[in-house]
């Protein structure tokens, strides 16, 4: 469970984030919306540890993640995706998945140059898990190119994977369906669901395509210029005014 | 879930020697051969030549660690360099004097001699790796350029320092019996250099220490430490979320590459007609360095391994030209530059170049299947 | 208005485009809709000089532009709004949208289209002053577009000017969008959100995997079977 | 009290001609982001041409070159000035065109490569004897031998603090080069495309903006800047070293360390980096021991570089993630 | 990355490329036409080195009725101007030998390697030269530092070698096949330090030091300087630094001029000296300088003019020296390269004369016998000097000392070794 409590941070004179506060059971799939700028990015760089929260405390399953350095937080269990897309791009697919998952291994620089029998075993599992992901998720044909030859498409759905890898209890996906036509945002939205199920992870999830994230979040919060303006089920929020008036517009539901 | 009960532990230990120890020692024993066989066929000059090569792919391809697969730019390769030389050589050269009463060479092949020679490079990575570690402190905050232009900066003052050094001393009844405080002024040669140190560098001790570096150095490539260094590389931010410490592997990167800079300074020392001196240090020697290792390709052991021997050749083959011979070197480097912008072999290793079907000879395994 | 024959680009072994050809009348707005890497940034890159055809030809008003390079195109007043939105993050949004009449001599004009600009987007108005990087993702698409319409172009080419931006800045994009045709703009729009673009398109060309598979009036497209099948989300 | 004021004027005018040279390298660098290190052969070869003129224009005018009492008209001197500027900017032309342009999409560490390859190619062509050869050689004076002698003390422990026409000149004239430099990059739309390539070539291609030829004249500009500081630098130090000399880089070096220090990229930071490495340096050398020299440098440079990691002048770029 | 939405950080995200030449590769799909390309970019690198190597060694064939010497130097770098004049020396030396009938018949070729000024360079120009090319003897280097890197690898090899100006004591001490030609560092320390204590218009019982710190020669020569002149009786007040090729001397000058000395001794390479010499005028600083052999060349006068009025410093030779042997060699410079030798073209001189005297009188042209004779040798009759070889291979050789005026040095005295 991930409690997020009056977390804030401003840039120079910007509040980017105030007051902002969670709480994601396990399992639990969430959705973070709200106008361009109003910063959700930003909660999610906070929740990372890319940057340091100026108020406010963070908790996974009872531990406090505050102050904590980004392969901190992974390795306590929070994975996320990139807005930008931040794939290794002249590493292989798999490198790209075995190296998220590598967080879980202690290598030793003696072992690794003996290459001893348990350096072989542990290489030999990292492998095999990755495989398996990559299979589980249709990319195992394409395990030895190079990530940056991958189609966009492809490219959104390693970065779900390779966050996968690192074997979290809290996934954040930062609009994992942009770019994506409609047609394939229903599939997104398949896999998400699926994802949550499988690996037994929460979701946080930024997305401005409202007819994904009204399908599969239990709950929503909205933020608009840092400041939670809403929180609830999509029915909630969709009928909230404050709501309306500052992300969904008049014709919410078109599109 | 947390992170400690999905921990793999290995659970067994040992080395399988048929497939983890046969690479190096079939690097050790190619290096018997060439000690025994490369002077009696080419002669001393071109074997010569060939230790030079090997020194220059001993720190050209310890760089590519930094440079290439970290993807920190450091020209001040030459610093640590220098560092294990004078470490390594002050060791050798006071010990002897120490022990035999003379600074000239003792013991024959793999003798006594010998292996105090081993030992001082050995020291004279692990001076360099401290120093690699001090120096790496500051490329956890810096980036790109600005790092470069402090590790530059750390190869410069140590040419000035060294230049302040005492006079060798010479003598090993006055080493025996000075008082400590003779070594105060750290008797190193100051501006002439470090002269009279035993010339025990030989072809096979040049090639021993190369196989290491190099299979160390493919290993570490293609282990979770390579696969962490290599994502610094690519992306610095994406690698911390994805749980990969970046100052450690940067240091860590630093620290590995200065080790076999030191030794590789080491062996430098000990050949023959060689003086060290402070200008080593310098961002000249540096540059050469990195030279090799971008147009090696960025992460490409086999092909800095072979631009080290083109560009450390290269002045040699051209001597006969005699003024001319480092303006033509110059036009050459900035036409393989042209040519190959992305290096010789840019991100691959030269096997990859291979047609598929060599790869599958049964005697020789992909480097696919050798990771499983 | 634009004529492309044929066209074929790689990216080293890679074929991005199998030869396409696709027309763009005067005033028309002709939207390419196709799934990820069907294609279309390739396309628009292709036209606009950032890449050069293997085969193929493009002519610009009747002359072929296929070798000339990116700032001669965009002199002759065919702009490319890129994917990502190419703003000047060190740059302020004046200087960002100063830069959109680079090419241009006509300073009283400029100063009319600038103010004209504006009017469409107040918000970018309020933010003259600030640093492109520091935007939001919308402001961002919104300097854009002003800053392209600056160079008061013949032919206006979008990639994607939807991506990344809240629903309500999507609303506003494709009306400003309308109105720059309604101005007499020429626009090639590529769109991921299929639904909106054949909204306001005219004409629509579908690609998929380097290659025009179907293409027709927007309208029709729209209630095509397959296109719903395969773009819309449809049932 | 004179010794204090020596050395702090001295430090000036050092300062001025690092300034110089650096706002040269912070040019090329704002714009391509990468370190040429050919800027200081074309400083070498400002130098070079500047003496080269004037060997051979004085003569022509009836006067001694080798005499540092008689020096030409004013025009002459301003010619030759003009002269090293164009041949300089020429040479910043051809190099780019020539040895970075074909990079332009490679990896920055290579055009790095390449502008070390430049760097060794000018120097050792230099060396020949049919160039500028291989000894070192005295500039003519160019300039009237002015200097204003500040007299302290009386008696026996009389000083003199002497303040040299020239270095008055290189202040002026580095100052003069800064501000102008400013301005154009701020305040002209050719320095507006300037940041807008600086940013990113193909968006500004977009623009309209010829990037190729925008590039070159960023070369050119700062190729003249560096043709400047040499005809300075040897004015001030008439004893030349010859082209290949090691200190010739090394001064490059110094130079772009200033860039460094005041955060490169940043005109202003170039000048202020010039100068507060003319003080260490100088005040150094005379207060703590001449030994360490470079030391000082160098060191502060790490310092300033681990206070603030991008200069002091230098705007941290934050990641937007 | 087919898309860039990165706005902020321009290198993030891969470039809309204008993809004229492909780039891009797949990981272990590379095409034999890719192999192909490389291996041609490698091949016509190797092929033009070879070929230029080949091309270069044609000449090199090793011929019984000529003897082969080599010279290593630095003919480019900082240093070039020392390598280059060495040569001309020895080219003089040879053309006349070999205009003369050659050594015992047979003509002399000589070889010669650039090292750059780079230690390491010197020892494989030298090694190249002793193994490859199998010379019977070398000449050089100029400077100590590499004369050191490379003496040991002529020692092992068996083949003499004559350094014509390394003046650092510990070149000779490496073994029985170094020799030189000049004096040495103590000596000349010496004989500064005599001159600057005795010397009428001197007379100095305070000096300063201003000295190169990179120069193994420069820091050797104060070190013996200072022991001299404190061991008679005088005090050096200030002690100064700079790097060979620094433009900018005023910190040092003016601490100088703070500790009032009466003689500045500056031990430095002339490319440098000039200058110091013109800014110390600049700041006041009257008093007269003193330096040595390093000083000795005909660009030190027109660098600095008068500026050095009234300054001193010890050479090997003068070329105001009446003697026919300096005269007719000054002759036969200038007839050739148009320009006045400095002591290093003659030191260069005498070392190849000195060579080419002992292979005529020795037994055989092995490294052995040539090395025997030279040690032999006394009385020998050179530009810069009679001189003749010590137990230490060291010649024992008057050093000379000369006095700027206006730009010429001028011959002051003789100081022979043990007076
Ligand atoms: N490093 C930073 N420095 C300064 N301002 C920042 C920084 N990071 C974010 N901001 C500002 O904080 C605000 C919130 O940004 P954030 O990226 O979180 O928005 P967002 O909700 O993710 O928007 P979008 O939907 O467009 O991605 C914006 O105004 C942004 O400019
Ligand atoms: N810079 C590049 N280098 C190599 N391949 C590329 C590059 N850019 C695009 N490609 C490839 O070219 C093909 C077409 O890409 P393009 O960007 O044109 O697609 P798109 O239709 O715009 O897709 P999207 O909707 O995802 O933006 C894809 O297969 C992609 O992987
Ligand atoms: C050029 C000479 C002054 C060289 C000097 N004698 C040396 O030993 O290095
Ligand atoms: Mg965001
Ligand atoms: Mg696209």
């Amino acid at each position: 469970m991930l409690e997020v409590k009056d977390l804030g941070i401003s840039f120079g004179g910007l509040k980017a984030v105030q007051n902002f506060n969670l709480t994601l059971p396990s399992a639990g799939l969430y959705g973070l919306i709200g106008p361009n700028g109003a910063g959700k990015t930003t909660v999610f760089n906070l929740l990372t540890g890319i940057y340091q929260p100026q108020t406010g405390s963070l908790s996974l399953n009872g531990k406090n993640l505050l102050g904590c350095k980004p392969h901190e937080v992974t390795a306590a269990g929070i994975a996320r995706t990139f807005q930008n897309i931040r794939l290794f791009p002249n590493l292989s697919i798999l490198d790209n998945v075995r190296l998220a998952g590598q967080i879980r291994i202690r290598p030793k620089l003696v072992s690794t140059f003996l290459r001893t029998n348990g350096y072989r075993e542990q290489e030999a599992a990292l492998k095999a898990q990755a495989m398996d992901l990559l299979e589980i998720f249709d990319l195992q044909d394409r395990a030895e190119d190079l990530a940056q030859n991958l189609s966009y498409g492809h490219q959104r759905r390693l970065e779900i994977i390779r966050a996968l890898a690192t074997k979290p209890s809290v996934l954040l996906l930062d609009e994992p369906a942009a770019g994506l036509n409609p047609q394939e945002k229903l599939a997104l939205a398949q896999s998400i669901r699926q994802i949550r199920d499988r690996f037994e992870v929460a979701i946080l999830l930024i997305e401005h395509d409202m007819q994904l994230v009204m399908d599969i979040c239990e709950r929503i919060v909205v933020l608009d210029h840092g400041v939670t303006i809403c929180e609830g089920t999509p029915q909630t929020v969709q009928n909230d005014e404050k709501v309306i008036a500052a992300y969904l517009g008049a014709i919410a539901d078109d599109a | 879930m947390s992170a400690s009960d999905v921990l793999i532990e290995p659970t067994s230990h040992g080395v399988n020697i048929l497939k983890s120890a046969a690479p190096i020692l079939v690097g050790i024993a190619l290096a018997v051969g060439i000690q025994f066989l490369l002077p009696s066929t080419v002669g001393p000059y071109y074997s010569r030549l060939v230790i030079d090569a090997g020194i220059a792919m001993i720190l050209a391809v310890s760089l590519n660690i930094v440079n290439g697969m970290t993807g920190q730019f450091s020209i001040g390769h030459a610093g640590f360099m220098t560092i294990g030389a004078y470490t390594a050589g002050s060791i050798t050269f006071y010990s002897s004097l120490l022990i035999w009463g003379t600074a000239a060479k003792h013991g024959s092949f793999l003798g006594s001699g010998e292996w105090m020679f081993v030992i001082a490079c050995l020291c004279g990575g692990i001076t360099a790796s401290i120093a690699g570690f001090v120096v790496g402190l500051p490329s956890l905050r810096l980036r790109g350029d600005y790092l470069a232009i402090v590790t530059l900066g750390f190869g410069e003052i140590l040419r000035v320092l060294l230049q302040q050094t005492g006079k060798v001393v010479d003598n090993a009844e006055i080493v025996r019996n000075a008082p400590l405080t003779t070594f105060a002024t750290v008797p190193v040669g100051g501006a002439i250099g470090f002269d009279g140190i035993p010339k025990y560098t030989t072809l096979f001790w040049v090639y021993a220490f190369l196989a290491i570096t190099v299979i160390f150095a493919y290993r570490l490539k293609r282990s979770s430490f390579g696969r962490a260094m290599l994502s610094v590389r690519e992306d610095e931010i994406a690698a911390q979320a994805m749980g990969i410490n970046t100052s450690r592997q940067k240091l860590l990167a630093f620290i590995t590459a200065a080790f076999f800079a030191g030794v590789g300074g080491g062996l430098l020392a000990h050949e023959s007609g060689v003086i060290i001196s402070p200008k080593d240090a310098g961002f000249q020697r540096s540059f050469d360095y990195v030279i090799m290792t971008v147009l090696g390709g960025r992460g490409s052991i086999t092909g800095v391994m072979l631009a080290a021997i083109l560009l450390s050749g290269l002045p040699e083959v051209l001597r006969d030209f005699e003024r001319y011979r480092i303006i033509i070197y110059a036009a050459l480097l900035i036409f393989m530059m042209l040519s190959r912008p992305q290096g010789l072999f840019g991100i691959h290793e030269i096997w990859d170049f291979f047609p598929r079907s060599w790869k599958t000879l049964p005697w020789k395994k992909s480097p696919r299947e050798e990771a499983q | 208005m634009l004529d492309i024959e044929n066209l074929s680009v790689s990216y080293g072994s890679i074929r991005a485009l199998r030869g396409i050809s696709l027309k763009v009348e005067p005033g028309e707005i002709v939207t390419l809709i196709g799934g990820n890497g069907a294609g279309k940034s390739t396309t628009l890159r292709t036209i606009s000089g950032l890449l050069s055809p293997q085969e193929g030809q493009i002519l610009f008003e009747g002359k072929p532009i296929a070798s000339k390079s990116p700032h001669a195109i965009a002199a002759n007043r065919l702009i490319h709004v890129p994917e990502g939105r190419g703003i000047f993050a060190n740059l302020t949004v004046e200087e960002n949208l100063r830069l959109g009449a680079y090419c241009r001599k006509d300073t009283h004009e400029i100063r009319q289209d600038y103010e004209h600009a504006l009017e469409l987007f107040p918000r970018v108005k309020e933010r003259l002053w600030q640093l492109a990087g520091t935007l939001s993702g919308g402001e961002q698409q919104m300097v854009a577009i002003a800053r392209a319409l600056l160079a008061r172009p013949k032919l206006l080419m979008l990639d994607e000017p939807s991506l990344g931006l809240a629903p309500q800045i999507v609303q506003l994009i494709f009306q400003v969008i309308r109105k720059i045709n309604a101005g007499g703009t020429t626009i090639l729009l590529v769109e991921q959100n299929a639904n909106l673009a054949l909204q306001v398109a005219h004409r629509a060309y579908v690609l998929e995997v380097g290659k025009i598979e179907m293409s027709g009036p927007a309208a029709e497209l729209a209630n095509s079977d397959d296109i719903r099948k395969a773009y819309l989300g449809g049932h | 009290m004179a010794d204090f004021l020596q050395t702090l004027m001295t430090a000036l005018a050092i300062g001025s001609l690092y300034a110089l040279i650096a706002l040269g390298y912070t040019m090329v660098y704002g714009v391509l982001k990468f370190i040429n290190f050919a800027h200081s052969d074309i400083v070498v070869l400002g130098a070079w041409l500047s003496y080269s003129f004037a060997i051979r224009a004085l003569p022509l005018v009836g006067l001694d070159a080798h005499n540092p009492a008689t020096p030409p008209p004013i025009w002459m001197t301003a010619g030759i000035f003009v002269a090293v500027l164009l041949l300089c900017s020429l040479a910043g032309f051809l190099i780019e065109r020539l040895a970075y342009r074909p990079l332009r999409r490679a990896p920055r560490l290579n055009v790095l490569i390449t502008a070390i390859g430049v760097s060794l190619l000018l120097q050792n062509v230099g060396q020949l004897d049919f160039v500028f050869g291989a000894s070192p050689q005295k500039m003519p004076a160019l300039l009237p031998n002015w200097e204003l002698p500040i007299q302290f003390g009386q008696g026996e422990s009389i000083r003199y603090v002497v303040l040299p026409l020239i270095d008055c000149i290189i202040f002026a004239v580095s100052g003069l080069l800064m501000l102008a430099l400013e301005l154009l990059i701020f305040r002209t739309k050719f320095g507006t495309a300037l940041r807008a390539v600086s940013f990113n070539t193909d968006f500004a291609a977009l623009m309209g903006i010829p990037v190729d030829r925008a590039i070159s004249l960023t070369f050119m500009l700062g190729s003249a800047l560096a043709g400047a500081a040499g005809f300075l630098y040897v004015l001030k130090f008439p004893s030349m070293n010859q082209p290949a000399h090691s200190v010739w880089v090394l001064l490059g070096l110094k130079a772009f360390v200033a860039a460094v220090v005041g955060g490169i990229g940043n005109i202003r930071g170039a000048v202020l980096g010039g100068f507060i490495i003319a003080f260490v340096e100088q005040f150094g050398a005379y207060y703590i021991s001449s030994n360490y020299r470079d030391v000082y440098v160098f060191s502060l440079l790490i310092l300033i570089l681990l206070i603030k990691p991008t200069g002091l002048l230098g705007s941290p770029v934050r990641e937007k993630v | 990355m087919p898309t860039c939405f990165a706005t902020s950080d321009s290198e993030s995200c891969i470039p809309l490329t204008r993809d004229k030449t492909p780039t891009r590769l797949t990981k272990r799909t590379i095409s034999l036409r890719q192999f192909l390309r490389l291996s041609k970019v490698v091949g016509i690198f190797l092929v033009a080195a070879t070929s230029l190597m080949s091309l270069g060694c044609q000449s090199r064939v090793a011929s019984t009725d000529e003897i082969v010497i080599g010279h290593f130097g630095s003919i480019t770098g900082s240093e070039a101007t020392f390598g280059i004049s060495t040569d001309r020396g020895i080219q003089l030396a040879i053309e006349e030998v070999n205009a003369a009938g050659g050594v015992n018949g047979k003509k002399v070729r000589l070889i010669t390697y650039d090292d750059k000024g780079d230690p390491r360079e010197a020892g494989s120009a030298v090694t190249r030269l002793v193994t490859r090319d199998q010379v019977t003897a070398v000449l050089g280097e100029v400077a100590s530092g590499l004369s050191l890197a490379a003496a040991p690898i002529c020692q092992e090899n068996g083949v003499p070698m004559i350094s014509p100006s390394s003046t650092n004591p510990k070149v000779t001490q490496v073994g029985d096949m170094i020799y030189r030609v000049c004096f040495i560092d103590p000596f000349q320390g010496s004989v500064c330090a005599k001159f600057a204590r005795e010397n009428d218009k001197i007379k100095a019982t305070k000096a300063a030091i201003l000295c190169d710190q990179t120069a193994p020669y420069s820091v050797g020569l104060q070190e013996e300087f200072e022991k001299a002149f404190t061991a008679g009786g005088g005090t050096i007040v200030s002690k100064q630094a700079y790097q060979a090729g620094d433009q900018d001397f005023s910190a040092q000058l003016t601490s100088i001029r703070a500790s009032e000395p009466e003689v500045i001794f500056i031990p430095g390479y002339y490319t440098d000296v000039g200058n110091i010499a013109l800014q110390a005028r600049k700041l006041g600083l009257k008093v007269p300088m003193l330096g040595g052999d390093g000083w000795d060349s005909a660009k030190l006068g027109q660098i600095a003019g008068d500026a050095l009025n009234g300054c001193y410093y010890s050479n090997h030779y003068s070329h105001e020296d009446p003697s026919p042997r300096v005269q007719n060699f000054i002759k036969l410079y200038q007839g050739k390269y148009q320009e006045t030798p400095d002591g290093l073209a003659a030191l260069g001189y005498d070392a190849a004369r000195i060579l080419f005297t002992a292979m005529k009188t020795a037994p055989s042209l092995s490294g052995k016998d040539i090395a025997a004779e030279l040690a032999k040798t006394t009385g020998f009759e050179g530009v810069t000097g009679v001189i003749s070889m010590d137990a230490n291979r060291n010649p024992v050789k008057p050093a000379v000392i000369l006095e700027m005026k206006d730009g010429t040095p001028r011959y002051v005295a003789t100081i022979a070794p043990g007076e």
